[in-house]
């Protein structure tokens, strides 16, 4: 009895966002775990930020929502000061410092950041746990992530950010055909990664505001 | 919670033997866990060595299984070789000989009991390093610790065999009110002059110990009415 | 090492001859690869006139899916059959080896094997090599003297149980059991008296509902459920008796790779029927 | 009282020639202004009441409390500044879970009395402090029954019932009307209700809200407001009494 | 907000802990790096791994071979440490060989499977750091492909299996590409592009890759183009 | 890093149709040792929850500290409002993650339930601060144990009998396979009536099969 405690856990899950030309869609599974048992089978790892910014972590339960929480307060404050919503990029920004700032003692959460820009063009940003973060047009992130990221780059192929002038990094696929693909890879992550699965909440977000879809997966 | 179901198979068990006028009573719990799981919740930890002698085991379940496999042969052999009975000394300095000599891969602590012609009923305690030790009556396992003062307070010489099968009964469910590692039913042997008899006692037919409760089918049937809405 | 002989098949037992330098790179901070584990829920309850066996068919590594659809239950003999979990070589390997020392036995004294025998000869081996050999095992059997199912701790401790569950996936089946396993199960004589079949159907469902279980709430178990029904000489081997985890969505359009998609820097076709070789080489076929 | 301090009524740590420290007495006219509050003990336990005065009629119902529960077991009514109560009202609060985190047991009232009476007593001795203008009056129930206080900057004292602000003088000599010893609650609320209801001048005054609480049997020994049902019974009761008196 | 702990000297324990352990742990698998994966089609399969041989992250080969023919219908493909990856295809090759003298004849790839397996866990406490990756095409001409675990734990699969650093990414990659019965054109195409998305998110194996098509009358080899970072 | 002493096991939870239960034994175990029996692990916390705790008693106790100034500040505002699961269970949460940031955790797993203006509420916090809410929960052991069972049997509408019944299966899993476990239950109900806490009782447990009695007959040298 009595065994060392860890301040860290890992509850699992995957996180995946696209961005479109018009369109951002953010997805992650509702699954959460620890060890080889599962805690709960419908828990939303998508949390939206600001009117136009969404967030999808996986990693440690109660760090990413200490995290949210967090970046909720600094949203509300940024709201009175400026009367207005943050955009995403900004919110990017915001949680890229937010992150670094426990640099020591991190949040160990994986977040991808989806939403449109000022120009209402998708944007995708992809973290490490220490805040280190990059604009992509598609990124993956969680316990499936190596899994589903190869597909997306077979699919979505990305530019290389070298290029001069620099070119779009959204993908070209219509909406639909994105939300098709995150279902697919997250049906195949279901299918190998362990602590992926019940089901995975999509997110889509336009011009026209936020949707939501679910998809039930394997519950084994 | 640590589970830990890698932990190895082992048995947190309180065992005891006693001797009574006329033979001995040999008694066990029958729980045996892995780390906090309980593995098995009806195992059987008195072991017959031979028809006049039994084994209660306490430590590693593999180590005392297979050191009784041993010696169960060795006496089997032996009492070929005689064309008698096994004594119980013989059985018990034959465990001691696997114990000691192994001493330091084995966590096995043992209780031999059994009756021969010439003896009688005897107990042989053989603990973790294969000291042995000829005792009127003998606990061991982890449940042990809870029970020193209540034997050494009712054990007595010349016990008839009712009381003491009752006294072991007592003392088993004593150990498991109290220890984790013991649980489960109460197991006892008793072997005299007449041969073995085996009694099973079922985990809810027990005494009730301090601030422990008769047992029901369930809340309902305690609730009036008001409970439930 | 000069010896030619030194590479002619063993006799048998382990070699352990890279010990050494694993434990080197082991000293020198490098990690030897995890193995196949079988997480595994395996169980197994008696019935009044046999035993049932049931295994998940998930192997990991890690937190991948190794396998999905693995066996698990394994042939001991024609009246015997084992469930294993832990290391997957070390249960593939053990069973193996105790399958044809039973063989072996049975060639020698000309009678079924029992299944005290199959359980010596686990034990012992699995004492052996005191718990390094990690398989943790459900035997089950049926043999002159009736049903019997037992399970072996890779320690070599052995129990025998009217309903048993083993692997990662043991708790949850073992809720399932302890909640509905009842004694009518195995010996509601005045019913079986007249009807075998729904006995045996009964063992069944409680087997598939304990592996359902493990399946579903443990990780480390997935995919289908595999039973096994011993009886008096008859055996039943219900691979994927159920299928409960069909993959859930599939892209309507699917992946089609167009040929010449993949920048093909050279190609040698070798002709397989005929002893004569063609060689073409192309430049970036595109 | 002299409204002549001739200099010596500056600061709470000057004495005047004549031994009278004028801040303190300023501080218990910031009191009699106020509307009055009467605090009663009863056979089975305490009642407060307030006569609140609206300051304005845009003021929500309810809003701007003088009796603020301090434990489970005591409440406090406040006269004076509002504000300044509060600061008395957070203190005694804090001094009660203190004790009780400490001690393991809810604070006797004697020894919140007493704590809330240093504190006030404490800000009378620091030329940089200024004395609180309120009186308060604490009401609690512990093991050794009903009790209840009164604490002003001058002092704290015990009380069988007790009144501060702008009516005390009458309300008192009310109060000593009553049989404390043979009432109950349920009871006192009422003759609280008519009490207040009878020294308000509806002419001269502004109008009030009368907010009343207790800690009794029948609450469970809790400090609580008086249920709304036997509040509006109260009322009802002091309006018919105040037009009983009318017609005489 | 700011970073408090109650503890300093636990703060600084646990802060030098994170640092010492996240910097990945090297894994014997890491050490060259690799990635093999087999497919299954119409009455053909498919074999194909990089190129890339590299010391940790330094390349140091970029044609390097780790599919080895056992026969013309049978390949394996060994991932992990290249020096044990060669030793245990000549001691492969070597047991082949003394079938052949010895039957006259090509093993079948199942029994070619058991072999490795077996070779494998020999070694049981000390094994070869190596996980291989067979394909083959049976006496009817039906495909079989198999993967191991470093001591012979035998995985068969109907459609692909993967074996190296990049076996995550390339069960990700053909769990979404895969589709039963691909003709050899198609089941061409799906693996390299499988293999290829793969090895893009490894950074220990790449360079191309190498994929060799079997069906019953001809046997294809192609070299791929890839990233060369 | 400390050390729990005086410990107990699972904590199970489930909604019904008319609100929560919450079922615990009333062991307090001292490492291996049951030393205590008669440990209350449900509490009712304010009007509108119940609390049960498995882990450190000692930790418990000072959490039900914390939580009785929290509802005592609450109730002094004396404004017909009082704080409901929701609100309780987010306190908690505040409280076991701040405490595993100081590396000085409260170490229990917490259930939560409740039920205010018609809805009902069932949550669970761990000893770091993982939370969630569920129709069902079950700490330590139970998580193994008690949820599989759930997950199989559970229903939105279960009336009152069948929920008591349903815990009672599940305790009796836990009661069998957990060694910490005792033969000593309560069982706790909140519906928007309020809080009703069973008095201790003992359940009944199944030894009489026959393979109990004598496990290796027919089988000798078998165990």
């Amino acid at each position: 009895m009595g065994s060392r405690w860890s301040p860290y856990d890992n509850n699992g899950g995957t996180c995946v966002a696209i961005a479109g030309s018009d369109y951002c869609v953010i997805a992650a599974d509702t699954r959460m775990s620890t060890g080889y048992s599962i805690l709960t089978r419908d828990y939303s790892k998508i949390c939206k930020l600001a009117d136009k910014a969404v967030m999808a972590s996986s990693g440690f339960q109660a760090d990413v929502r200490a995290l949210q929480k967090n970046l909720a307060a600094k949203h509300l404050a940024y709201q009175h000061q400026h009367n207005k919503q943050m955009s995403c990029p900004a919110m990017a920004h915001l949680l890229s410092n937010t992150l670094y700032y426990k640099r020591f003692f991190p949040y160990y959460s994986f977040n991808v950041l989806g939403g449109l820009d000022n120009e209402g063009k998708g944007c995708v940003f992809t973290y490490d746990a220490v805040g280190s973060y990059e604009r992509v047009g598609y990124s993956t992130q969680g316990s499936g992530s190596s899994l589903i990221m190869p597909v997306l780059d077979n699919q979505l192929k990305s530019p290389s950010p070298l290029l001069l002038p620099a070119k779009d990094a959204v993908t070209p696929l219509s909406e639909s055909d994105a939300v098709d693909l995150v279902k697919d890879v997250f049906a195949s992550a279901t299918e190998r990664d362990i602590y992926t699965g019940d089901a995975v909440e999509i997110v889509v977000i336009n011009a026209k505001g936020i949707r939501r879809e679910s998809i039930d997966l394997r519950k084994d | 919670m640590d589970l830990n179901l890698d932990a190895p198979h082992s048995m947190g068990t309180t065992i005891i033997g006693v001797t009574y006028d006329g033979g001995v009573v040999l008694g066990a719990d029958s729980r045996t866990s892995t780390g906090m799981y309980v593995a098995n919740r009806a195992s059987d930890k008195i072991t017959q060595l031979t028809d006049n002698v039994y084994l209660c085991r306490s430590g590693s379940a593999a180590d005392t299984q297979i050191i009784s496999d041993y010696v169960r042969y060795f006496l089997d052999q032996h009492t070929i070789q005689l064309g008698q009975p096994a004594t119980v000394k013989v059985a018990a300095n034959l465990i001691r000989l696997l114990s000691y000599q192994n001493k330091n891969m084995l966590q096995a602590g043992m209780i031999v009991g059994g009756w021969d012609k010439y003896v009688g009923g005897q107990i042989y305690s053989v603990p973790l390093g294969g000291t042995i030790l000829q005792q009127p009556f003998s606990i061991g396992g982890s449940g042990s610790s809870y029970l020193y003062g209540f034997m050494d307070q009712s054990w007595k010489e010349g016990m008839s065999k009712d009381e003491a099968e009752k006294l072991v009964v007592k003392a088993v469910s004593l150990a498991i009110a109290r220890d984790g590692a013991s649980g489960g039913v109460v197991r006892t042997v008793t072997i005299n002059s007449e041969g073995v008899e085996r009694k099973f006692y079922p985990g809810d037919s027990l005494p009730l110990w301090h601030e422990e409760l008769a047992s029901v089918n369930s809340l309902l049937d305690l609730l009036p009415e008001p409970m439930s809405t | 090492m000069s010896k030619a002989t030194v590479e002619l098949p063993p006799k048998g037992g382990f070699n352990f001859d890279l010990c050494r330098r694993n434990d080197m790179l082991t000293k020198n901070g490098v990690h030897a690869p995890s193995f196949l584990k079988t997480g595994t829920t395996i169980v197994g309850l008696v019935f009044q006139d046999g035993v049932v066996l049931g295994a998940d068919t998930r192997a990991t590594e890690g937190p991948i899916v190794a396998d999905k659809n693995c066996e698990k239950i394994h042939y001991m003999a024609p009246n015997i059959y084992c469930c294993g979990a832990g290391t997957a070589a070390d249960t593939e390997n053990v069973t193996d080896m105790i399958s044809s020392q039973l063989l072996l036995h049975r060639y020698a004294t000309g009678r079924e094997s029992r299944v005290v025998t199959a359980l010596t000869l686990l034990k012992t081996h699995l004492f052996g090599y005191q718990g390094h050999v990690s398989a943790a095992l459900v035997l089950g059997g049926v043999d002159i003297t009736g049903p019997h199912l037992h399970t072996i701790y890779p320690h070599g401790s052995t129990d025998t149980l009217p309903f048993a569950t083993m692997g990662s996936g043991s708790l949850a089946a073992m809720a399932i059991f302890e909640s509905k396993y009842r004694e009518g199960l195995t010996f509601n004589l005045v019913y079986c008296a007249f009807v075998e079949i729904p006995q045996r159907d009964e063992g069944v469902k409680l087997v598939t509902e304990a592996i359902c279980s493990g399946i579903f709430n443990d990780l480390g178990s997935g995919s289908n459920v595999d039973v096994c029904v011993i009886t008096k000489g008859k055996v039943e081997y219900l691979r994927n008796h159920q299928k409960p985890n069909p993959r859930t969505y599939i892209s309507s359009k699917g992946f089609s790779f167009l040929k010449g998609q993949t920048e093909v820097l050279s190609t040698k076709v070798t002709l397989l029927e005929k002893p004569q070789q063609e060689e073409g080489v192309d430049k970036m076929e595109e | 009282m002299s409204s002549i301090g001739t200099g010596y009524d500056l600061s709470v740590t000057t004495f005047s020639p004549d031994g009278r420290v004028f801040q303190i007495e300023y501080a218990a006219k910031a009191v009699d202004n106020s509307g009055t509050v009467i605090g009663i003990k009863c056979k089975d336990g305490i009642v407060m009441g307030v006569e609140k005065l609206v300051a304005s009629k845009m003021m929500l119902a309810g809003s701007n409390r003088r009796i603020h529960s301090v434990h489970r077991h005591s409440g406090m009514a406040v006269a004076g500044l509002a504000a300044d109560g509060r600061q008395i009202v957070a203190r005694a609060k804090s001094e009660a879970t203190s004790y009780e985190r400490v001690y393991g047991e809810p604070i006797p009232v004697k020894e919140l009395a007493d704590r809330v009476a240093s504190y006030v007593h404490l800000c009378t001795l620091y030329w940089w402090l200024r004395p609180f203008g309120c009186g308060v009056i604490i009401g609690g129930y512990d093991r050794d029954g009903p009790q209840l206080y009164m604490v002003e900057p001058s002092g704290i004292f015990m009380y069988f019932g007790t009144a501060i602000g702008k009516g005390r003088q009458a309300a008192k000599t009310e109060i000593e009307k009553l049989k404390l010893s043979e009432l109950s609650c349920r009871e006192g609320v009422i003759e609280v209700a008519k009490i207040i209801y009878g020294l308000h001048d509806e002419a001269k005054d502004k109008a009030f809200e009368l907010e009343m609480s207790w800690v009794c049997e029948e609450s469970n020994r809790q400090h609580q407001k008086v249920p709304d049902d036997l509040l509006e019974a109260a009322k009802a009761a002091a309006k018919a009494a105040l037009e009983e008196m009318d017609a005489d | 907000m700011s970073i408090t702990f109650s503890n300093n000297i636990e703060a600084l324990i646990f802060i030098s802990l994170f640092l010492t352990i996240v910097p990945w742990a090297e894994k014997i698998f890491e050490y060259n790096g690799s990635a093999i994966v087999a497919m299954v089609g119409k009455n053909c399969f498919a074999i194909a791994s990089d190129r890339r041989l590299g010391v940790q992250l330094q390349t140091v080969a970029t044609d390097f071979q780790r599919i080895y023919k056992i026969h013309d219908k049978l390949y394996i493909g060994l991932a992990g440490l290249a020096t044990d990856a060669q030793t245990l295809h000549q001691r492969l090759v070597f047991r082949h060989n003394l079938y052949q003298l010895r039957e006259e004849r090509n093993m079948k790839p199942e029994t070619f499977a058991s072999l490795v397996s077996a070779v494998l866990y020999e070694k049981r406490f000390g094994p070869y750091f190596c996980q291989p990756v067979i394909a083959g095409l049976g006496e009817k001409d039906e495909p079989f492909i198999c993967t191991m675990d470093s001591i012979g734990a035998k995985e068969l699969a109907k459609d692909f299996v993967v074996g190296g650093t990049a076996s995550e990414s390339l069960y990700g990659a053909c769990e979404s590409m895969y589709k039963p019965n691909m003709e050899p054109e198609e089941l061409f195409e799906t693996i390299s592009q499988a293999l290829l998305a793969s090895v893009d998110r490894d950074c220990l194996s790449g360079w191309g890759g190498h994929v060799i098509v079997v069906t019953p009358t001809e046997v294809t080899e192609r070299k791929l183009k890839g990233r060369m970072d | 890093m400390r050390y729990p002493y005086v410990t107990g096991t699972s904590v199970i939870g489930i909604k019904y149709k008319d609100g929560i239960l919450l079922a615990a034994d009333m062991g307090g175990s001292y490492g291996s040792t049951l030393r205590y029996k008669s440990v209350e692990r449900i509490k009712a916390i304010g009007k509108h929850s119940l609390l049960g705790a498995s882990g450190e008693i000692s930790d418990f106790q000072e959490i039900l500290r914390y939580l009785d100034e929290l509802i005592l500040y609450d109730n002094m505002w004396d404004d017909d409002n009082s704080l409901g699961p929701k609100e309780v269970h987010n306190y908690l949460n505040r409280i076991m993650y701040n405490r595993r940031n100081k590396f000085n955790p409260l170490w229990n797993t917490l259930v939560l339930g409740g039920v205010k203006n018609g809805k009902k509420y069932l949550g669970m916090v761990s000893m770091i601060g993982v939370h969630f809410e569920d129709d069902h929960v079950a700490t330590g052991f139970g998580n193994h144990l008690a949820r599989p069972i759930l997950r199989d049997e559970w229903r939105e509408d279960l009336s009152f009998e069948e929920a008591v019944k349903l815990l009672e299966k599940c305790m009796c899993v836990c009661l069998l396979r957990d060694r910490s476990s005792i033969n000593k239950f309560q069982i706790a109900k909140i519906t928007e009536e309020g809080v009703t806490i069973s008095q201790p009782y003992a359940l009944k447990t199944n030894w009489e099969l026959s393979a109990f009695k004598n496990p290796s007959k027919g089988a000798e040298g078998t165990w």
